[in-house]
C-alpha cells in the first residue's frame, strides 16, 4: 500500500527534525513514504486570512498532483498543513462549483479523493502493527502530550475520539514506555501564526501551557506540530519571562520520542536541533522507575 | 326508490349573499331521486330543524341533503333531526356550500353553479348511504398505570378513589420515582419525601390498587376498553408473603460495593437491598447481577441463613401475569444527562463536577452526607460552588434544542440550599435566561439573588479543568461587555438536560403510541388533547411526555385519571360506525376475501384479524380477514389496498365515493 | 436581497456574511461561550460574541467598528469557539471574511498592520517560490514591518542548527504559481 | 377574443387536514378560483387511485390529491401509504403515456387555508395552460364491444 507524503515548508526548515525523525522511524519499521512530486506551500493562515480562493487553490494543487501520482492516501505530519489540506479537500468534495472553479485556476483536474492521514492515523495504522518488535528502550518518564488546535479541531476533520481530551498521542507515548500525564492544556492554542508578528501573545499563551505541564510533574512536552514545537521551544526565553520561575522542559516531536524508544540515535532524530536541550529525555531512556 | 330531501340554508346572509339559494333549491328539485327541495334562512335554528323533521315525515323522505356549512360544524345537529323524524341518522349528508363556496367566491353564476354541483354530489352520495348503527364496546373498568413516580401515584390514587380498580406497575423495587430523591422542593422549600411518602403509603394500603414493583409491562394487545396486558414480575428472590422487612439480610450482605442508584451513584448498597429507608414496599429484593450466589454459583447464601422468616428463595423465577384493563395511564417518567456527556467539562472525569440529582442527594437529610453539602472527592465542605444552567439543554450541537424547563428553578433552589447551609460560602450561577414563569416562581429566584446573595452571571461556561485541587470554571459575563471570568470552584453542579428514558422507545412501541424525535411520548393534540395519545384509551402523565415540574406533573396525572374515569363512567362505550368491514355471504362463497392480508400490513391499529372459515364438520375452508370494530379507527387505508374490493369502509364506501365522482361530473359544470 | 428595497444598494455586512460565508449570524443567541473559551479574549478590543451581536444589530457605524477592530486580526482560527458553540456558528470563517472585507474597505486597524504585513510577506514568498523559506520570509517581513531587531538573537542559532535554509526551496516551475496568483487576484 | 377555458378540477382530500384547511380558507374568507370541486375522504390512505381515472373519464381536466403533512396523519401512516401507492401508480400512468402533469399531489394542513387557496389557484392556472383534457372524450368506447374476427384469423395463421 503506497503512502504519499506531504512534508510542507516547516518540515524543511524550522521543523526539519520532525521529518527526520518520522523518516527514521518509518525506515526502522520498513515503511516507505512517497513524497508528492513538486508539492507547494499550503498557504497556511496567511492565505485563508487574505484570500479564500487562494486558501483552497494552493492545497488543491498539491492534491491534484497527488492524484496524478496515483496516491490514494497522503500523510501530512504538519498539523497546520493538515488543517489546510483537509479543509480545502472538504470544500472541493462538497461543492461542485468550487471544484470546477479551482481546477480552472490550476488548469488541471482535481477531485480531492485521496485520504489525508494525520500523523496519529499513520502511526496507528502503519507503525503500531509492527512497532513492538523494534521498541528496545522504555522512555521511562512523565510526559505531557500536547495536541494544540489543528490536530484536535474541527473534530469532523481531525477525527479524534475525544476532541476535548484526546488520547491518540498518549497511546503512542505509552508504546514508547513513557507515562502520559492527565493535564488541562492538551488542546489549548499556543499562538501559532502570531509567532513572528505578535511574539508577546505567543509567549503568554505558550507560558500557560508550559506552566500547567510542569506543575503536574511532566518531564517533557511531546508535540506533533512544527508550529507548536517552535513556539514552545524557540520562544522559551520569552515564555520564561512570563512564568514565575522559568522551565527548561524539553519539547519533542512524538516521532522523536518513538524513535528514541526504538534505539535510533539522537542525531538521526535531530534532537540536537532543539533550543531547549533534549538531553533530559535522552537520559531517561531505559531509566528504571518514573 | 330513493326519496331525497334537499334543504338549502341561507345562513343569514353568509350563503345567500354570493349564492342564488332559491335557484339552487329550484334546480335541486329537478335532480333524479329528489322528492322535496326548499331553502330557508337558518336551517340550524329550531324552526329550521322542525322544517326538516316535518318534511321527512310529510314527504316520506328516505334521506336528506343539507346544503349549509361544513359537516365539521353541524353534521351532528342535522343527523339528530333526521333521527328524530324516524330515519337512520346516517342517511343525512351535508353539502358544504358555505366554507367551500359562498365564503371563498364572489357573487356570480359560477358560484351558484358550484353550490349546485356540491349539492348534486351529496344527493348522489346519500342515495348510496346505508343504515349505520353506533358501535357499542364493553369496558373493563380496571386501569393500568405504568410507572410509580409521583405521576403514576397521583393517577392511581385518583382513579382508585373514584371506585375503580387500578394495577400499578413499577420497574424498580420501590415506588416514589425521582421525587423521592429530591431534597426540598421549589418554590416552597418543603421536604420532598415528607409530602411524598404519605402518598406512597396510601397507594400500598388502598383496597382498589394492586401494586407490582420490580415489574415491567411485557406487551399490550387489544383496544380501548379492552386491553390485554402481560406483565413480567421480575424474580425478587424474596418471598414477600414471609418477609417482614426486618432488614437483617441486607445488613449482613457481604457484597457492599454496588453503586447506589437512589443516591445517584454517590454511595454504595448491598446486593440484597431496599432502595431507601422509606421504600414502598419496604421489603428487599436481590440484585442478581451483583449477588455472588448468582455470579459465583452458589457461593455465599448469607441472607438465606440470616433470615428469621426463611423468606429468601434463590429459586424464584421471573413470572408473566396476564391482566385485562380498560384504560392505560403512561407515567414512565424521565432521565437526565450525566456529567460524562460534556467533553468541555472533562467527560465526567472530575468527581466534583456533579449533576442536579446528585446535588439533591447531597442536600437531602436521607442522603450519603446526611444533608451536609460535602464534595464527593474528599468530603470537604466546598467554599465556592458554581452552578451551570442549560447544561446540555438548548444546545443544538449536542442534539438537544429544547429547554428542560425545570433547571432554572431547581438551580436557584440548589444555590439557596447551599447558602442556607454554608452562610459564608460563595454560590455562582451561570445562566443564559431565567425562565421562572409559574406561581411565585420568579419571586423565588429573586429571593435567591436578593436574600441569599447568589451571584448570577449571564453567560455560558466554555471549559472546566482541575488545577491544584480547584475546579477552574472558564466563563464569561455578557452583561459586563463580555468580560471573561474564571472562577475557582470546589464543586460544580451541572443542571443537565432532562431527557426521555432510554427504554422510552420500546415502551412506546409496546403501547402503539407515537413519540417525538427526542423520544418523549406524543400527545394527541398539543392544545386540546394534551393528555390523550392517538391510541384511544391510553393517556399520558408527567415527564414521559415532556419535561415538567411536580405541580404540572400532578395536574396532568389527575387529568389523565379524569379521562380514564370518564371512560369508565358507562358499562360500554359508543363509537362512530365509520369502520371497515370485510364482505360476507352465504355458503359456498362465504366471502370474496382471498386472505392475502395486505390490509393487515397497512393497518396502523392492528385492527385486522385472521378468521378461519370452517364448514359444519369443522374443516378449514379458507382464511379471511376480519375487522375488529373496536380497534378500527376508519382511515380506510385497507380499502384502497384491497385487490378485489372485499373490504369496504362504512360511510365512505366504494359505491359512495364513486357515485360522488360521477355525480360531480356527469352533468356540465358551467 | 431579493427584497426590492435593498436590491440596488450594497448588502449589509450581515447579509454578506450569509451570502459569501454561508453563516446566518441570527442563529447566535449570545451565550458568550465563544468569548469565554477564546485564547485571545484578553487581547481583543471586541469580543467574539460582541462582533456577532453587532452584526445582528446592524446599528449605524457598527460595520466600520467591526472592520477596524484588532480582534479580527488576532483571531487564530484555533476553532475553539466553533467546536463548543451550541448553535454551531462558524465564527472562524466569519473572521476570515471580515479580515478580507476590512482590507477591501481599507479599514485595517493600524495596530494590526504588522499581522497583515506578515501575512502579505508570507504570500509574497509563496508567490515567488511556491514554497515558504523562513529566512526569506523573515527578511521580507522585517523590511516591511521595520522591527529589524526582533528575533535577531535567534536567527544565527537557527542557521547554526540548520533550521533556516540559506538555499531557498522552489517548485520546479515558479512561474506556474505566479500565474495561479495572478489568476486568482484577477 | 375567445373566452378563456375554465378547467374542471376535482380535489380528493382527507377529512382531517386538507378538508379542514379548506374550511379555514372559508372562515378567513380567502378568495380562490371557483373551478375546484372537493371530494372528502377520511384519509388520503383511503383514496383508490382508480377514482382519479374515473374522474378524468367523466370530464375532469385536472386533479388535486391533498392530505396531512408527513408525520401529521390523523391515522399516523395513511398519508405515507397514499404517497407510496401514488409513486407506483404514477410510474404506471407515465408508462401508459397518461398526462400525470394534470395531477397535483400536495400536503395542506388544517392550519393552511392560504396554502389551500394558492394550491387551487396554481393548479387551475397550470391546467388551464394545458388546455382541456380530451383524450378520453376522443376514445370510442363502442369499439371495445366489437370483436375483430379478421384480426384474430390473421393472428392464428
Amino acid at each position: 500500500m503506497r503512502i504519499g507524503y506531504y512534508p510542507g515548508c516547516s518540515l524543511q526548515g524550522s521543523g526539519r527534525e520532525y521529518s527526520e525523525s518520522l523518516f527514521a522511524v518509518a525506515e526502522k519499521c520498513g515503511i516507505e513514504l512517497e513524497e508528492i512530486t513538486d508539492w507547494n506551500c499550503c498557504g497556511a493562515s496567511a492565505a485563508h486570512s487574505l484570500n479564500h480562493d487562494l486558501s483552497v487553490a494552493l492545497p488543491a494543487r498539491t492534491l491534484a498532483l497527488a492524484e496524478k501520482q496515483g496516491l490514494e492516501q497522503i500523510l501530512v505530519p504538519c498539523a497546520a498543513c493538515f488543517g489546510r489540506l483537509a479543509t480545502a479537500q472538504q470544500e472541493l468534495v462538497s461543492s461542485e462549483p468550487m471544484r470546477s472553479k479551482i481546477s480552472n485556476y490550476l488548469e488541471m483536474p482535481v477531485q480531492g479523493s485521496a485520504r489525508i492521514l494525520t500523523v496519529f492515523e499513520f502511526l496507528q495504522e502503519h507503525i503500531f502493527p509492527v512497532a513492538d518488535q523494534f521498541i528496545v528502550n522504555k522512555l521511562n518518564h512523565k510526559t505531557a502530550c500536547y495536541y494544540g488546535c489543528l490536530l484536535s479541531r474541527p473534530k469532523d476533520l481531525t477525527r479524534l475520539e475525544r476532541p476535548e481530551d484526546p488520547m491518540e498521542m498518549d497511546a503512542v507515548m505509552e508504546k514508547a514506555g513513557a507515562t502520559p500525564i492527565d493535564w488541562a492544556f492538551k488542546t489549548e492554542c499556543c499562538g501559532a501564526g502570531l509567532s513572528v508578528s505578535r511574539t508577546d501573545i505567543v509567549a503568554k499563551l505558550s507560558a500557560k501551557i508550559v506552566e500547567d505541564a510542569v506543575s503536574r510533574g511532566a518531564e517533557s512536552i511531546v508535540v506533533a506540530c512544527p508550529m507548536c514545537q517552535m513556539n514552545l521551544d524557540l520562544r522559551r526565553k520569552e515564555i520564561n519571562k512570563q512564568m514565575d520561575q522559568g522551565s527548561d522542559i524539553p519539547v519533542l516531536f512524538v516521532t522523536q520520542a518513538l524513535g528514541l524508544s526504538m534505539g535510533i540515535s539522537a542525531e538521526k532524530l535531530g534532537l540536537n536541533r532543539h533550543f531547549v536541550s533534549t538531553g533530559k529525555v535522552v537520559s531517561c531512556v531505559g531509566r528504571k522507575e518514573v | 326508490m330513493a326519496r331525497i330531501g334537499v334543504f338549502i340554508c341561507h345562513c343569514g346572509e353568509n350563503i345567500s349573499a354570493t349564492v342564488d339559494v332559491e335557484k339552487v333549491a329550484r334546480l335541486a328539485s329537478k335532480l333524479s331521486g329528489v322528492a322535496f327541495s326548499v331553502d330557508y334562512k337558518y336551517m340550524c335554528s329550531d324552526p329550521g330543524q322542525t322544517l326538516i323533521v316535518d318534511a321527512i315525515r310529510k314527504h316520506k323522505l328516505t334521506g336528506i341533503v343539507v346544503g349549509a356549512c361544513s359537516p365539521r360544524m353541524h353534521e351532528g345537529t342535522f343527523r339528530k333531526a333526521a333521527e328524530k323524524a324516524g330515519i337512520n341518522p346516517y342517511f343525512c349528508e351535508m353539502a358544504n356550500i358555505r366554507e367551500h363556496c359562498s365564503w371563498v367566491h364572489p357573487k356570480s353564476d359560477e358560484t351558484t353553479q358550484k353550490a349546485l354541483d356540491i349539492v348534486r354530489t351529496m344527493v348522489e352520495k346519500v342515495k348510496n348511504d346505508t343504515a349505520l348503527f353506533p358501535i357499542k364496546v364493553p369496558v373493563t373498568k380496571t386501569a393500568l398505570v405504568i410507572g410509580g413516580g409521583i405521576a403514576g401515584i397521583q393517577a392511581a390514587l385518583d382513579i382508585a378513589n373514584a371506585g375503580h380498580q387500578v394495577i400499578l406497575v413499577e420497574k424498580t423495587p420501590s415506588i416514589g420515582g425521582h421525587m423521592s430523591q429530591l431534597s426540598e422542593t421549589f418554590p416552597t422549600l418543603d421536604c420532598s419525601q415528607c409530602i411524598l411518602t404519605p402518598r406512597m403509603v396510601e397507594v400500598a394500603q388502598h383496597p382498589n390498587i394492586t401494586l407490582h414493583t420490580f415489574a415491567e409491562v411485557e406487551n399490550v394487545t387489544g383496544f380501548i376498553g379492552n386491553f390485554d396486558v402481560n406483565i413480567r414480575l421480575k424474580a425478587k428472590s424474596v418471598d414477600f408473603s414471609k418477609c417482614t422487612g426486618c432488614g437483617s439480610c441486607w445488613q449482613k450482605c457481604p457484597s457492599k460495593k454496588i453503586p447506589d442508584e437512589f443516591n445517584a451513584g454517590m454511595s454504595f448498597r448491598t446486593a440484597i437491598y431496599t432502595p431507601f429507608p422509606q421504600a414502598v414496599p419496604n421489603k428487599p429484593v436481590i440484585d442478581r447481577a451483583n449477588c455472588t450466589w448468582f455470579t459465583k454459583d452458589g457461593k455465599c447464601g448469607v441472607c438465606a441463613k440470616i433470615c428469621p422468616m426463611g423468606a429468601i428463595d434463590y429459586t424464584i423465577q421471573d413470572e408473566i401475569i396476564n391482566v385485562k384493563v380498560g384504560a392505560i395511564v403512561t407515567a414512565t417518567g424521565f432521565d437526565i444527562k450525566h456529567s460524562d456527556f460534556f467533553p468541555e467539562y472533562g467527560y465526567g472525569k472530575h468527581p466534583d463536577i456533579i449533576d442536579g440529582l446528585q446535588f439533591e442527594r447531597l442536600a437531602s437529610a436521607s442522603g450519603p452526607t446526611g444533608g451536609e453539602i460535602r464534595r464527593p472527592s474528599d468530603g470537604k465542605v466546598p467554599e465556592t460552588v458554581v452552578f451551570l444552567a442549560c447544561a446540555g439543554s438548548r444546545d443544538k450541537a449536542k442534539g438537544i434544542e429544547y429547554c428542560s424547563k425545570i433547571c432554572c428553578m431547581y438551580t436557584a433552589k440548589h444555590a439557596m440550599l447551599y447558602k442556607h447551609k454554608n452562610h459564608h460560602g460563595k454560590a455562582y450561577v451561570f445562566y443564559m435566561d431565567i425562565r421562572s414563569a409559574g406561581k411565585s416562581y420568579d419571586e423565588f429566584v429573586r429571593r435567591a439573588i436578593e436574600e441569599d446573595d447568589v451571584n448570577y452571571i449571564r453567560g455560558r461556561v466554555s471549559k472546566i479543568y482541575e488545577k491544584n485541587g480547584k475546579l477552574m470554571v472558564v466563563g464569561v459575563d455578557t452583561l459586563l461587555n463580555a468580560k471573561p471570568v474564571t472562577i475557582e470552584a470546589d464543586l460544580v453542579v451541572l443542571a443537565t438536560a432532562v431527557v426521555a428514558n432510554e427504554d422510552a422507545e420500546s415502551v412506546a412501541q409496546k403501547l402503539h403510541i407515537s413519540y417525538d424525535k427526542h423520544k418523549f411520548f406524543a400527545e394527541a393534540h398539543p392544545k386540546l388533547k394534551p393528555v390523550e395519545t392517538n391510541t384511544a384509551g391510553i393517556t399520558l402523565a408527567g415527564a414521559c411526555q415532556s419535561a415538567k415540574d411536580i405541580p404540572e406533573t400532578v395536574a396532568q396525572a389527575s387529568a389523565a385519571a379524569a379521562k380514564t374515569i370518564i371512560l369508565f363512567s358507562g358499562s360500554e362505550l359508543t363509537r362512530e360506525p365509520v369502520v371497515a368491514t370485510v364482505n360476507r355471504s352465504a355458503a359456498p362463497v362465504y366471502t370474496t376475501c382471498t386472505g392475502c392480508f395486505l390490509c393487515q400490513e397497512v393497518c396502523p391499529y392492528q385492527a385486522i384479524e385472521r378468521e378461519e372459515i370452517r364448514d359444519r364438520a369443522g374443516n378449514l375452508l379458507m382464511n379471511a380477514a376480519r375487522v375488529n370494530a373496536g380497534l378500527c379507527q376508519g382511515c380506510g387505508t385497507c380499502v384502497a389496498m384491497c385487490r378485489n374490493k372485499s373490504i369496504d369502509l362504512q360511510g365512505f364506501s366504494n359505491q359512495q365515493m364513486l357515485s360522488e365522482v360521477m355525480g360531480l361530473l356527469n352533468e356540465p359544470f358551467e | 436581497m431579493e427584497n426590492k428595497h435593498t436590491q440596488n444598494q450594497e448588502l449589509s455586512l450581515k447579509q454578506q456574511v450569509k451570502k459569501t460565508v454561508g453563516v446566518d449570524v441570527q442563529t447566535c443567541y449570545q451565550c458568550g461561550k465563544c468569548t469565554a473559551g477564546c485564547p485571545l479574549n484578553e487581547e481583543m478590543d471586541l469580543m467574539p460574541n460582541q462582533i456577532l451581536r453587532m452584526l445582528q444589530a446592524e446599528y449605524p457605524g457598527y460595520e466600520n467598528e467591526i472592520l477596524t477592530s484588532t480582534s479580527i486580526w488576532l483571531c487564530l482560527a484555533c476553532d475553539t469557539c466553533y467546536s463548543r458553540c451550541p448553535q454551531e456558528v462558524k465564527l472562524p470563517q466569519i473572521m476570515d471574511f471580515l479580515r478580507q472585507e476590512s482590507i477591501r474597505r481599507n479599514l485595517v486597524n493600524p495596530k494590526s498592520k504588522n499581522i497583515l504585513r506578515f501575512h502579505r510577506a508570507f504570500l509574497a514568498e509563496v508567490e515567488r517560490n511556491g514554497k515558504l523559506n523562513e529566512l526569506g520570509l523573515t527578511i521580507d517581513y522585517k523590511l516591511h514591518s521595520l522591527n529589524l531587531f526582533q528575533d535577531l538573537q535567534n536567527a544565527p542559532s537557527m542557521l547554526f542548527k540548520g533550521k533556516l535554509g540559506l538555499i531557498p526551496h522552489r517548485v520546479q516551475n515558479p512561474s506556474e504559481i505566479k500565474k495561479l496568483f495572478k489568476k486568482i487576484n484577477g | 377574443m375567445a373566452e378563456t377555458f375554465e378547467p374542471k378540477i376535482v380535489a380528493f382530500v382527507c377529512n382531517w387536514c386538507t378538508y379542514a384547511g379548506a374550511d379555514l380558507a372559508g372562515t378567513s374568507r380567502t378568495k380562490y378560483a371557483t373551478n375546484v370541486r372537493i371530494i372528502r375522504f377520511p384519509c388520503t390512505g383511503r383514496i383508490d387511485f382508480m377514482l382519479l381515472i374515473k374522474a378524468f373519464q367523466n370530464g375532469a381536466d385536472g386533479i388535486i390529491v391533498s392530505g396531512c403533512h408527513p408525520n401529521d396523519c390523523h391515522y399516523t401512516s395513511g398519508n405515507f401509504h397514499a404517497r407510496r401507492r401514488w409513486m407506483v401508480f404514477k410510474s404506471l400512468l407515465d408508462f401508459m403515456g397518461f398526462p400525470t402533469d394534470r395531477i397535483t399531489f400536495s400536503w395542506v394542513s388544517a392550519a393552511e387555508g392560504k396554502k389551500w387557496a394558492d394550491l387551487v389557484n396554481e393548479t387551475t392556472e397550470s391546467v388551464r395552460a394545458l388546455g382541456p383534457f380530451t383524450d378520453y372524450k376522443n376514445l370510442d368506447f363502442t369499439q371495445f364491444n366489437q370483436i375483430d374476427h379478421e384480426g384474430i384469423a390473421e393472428q392464428s395463421r
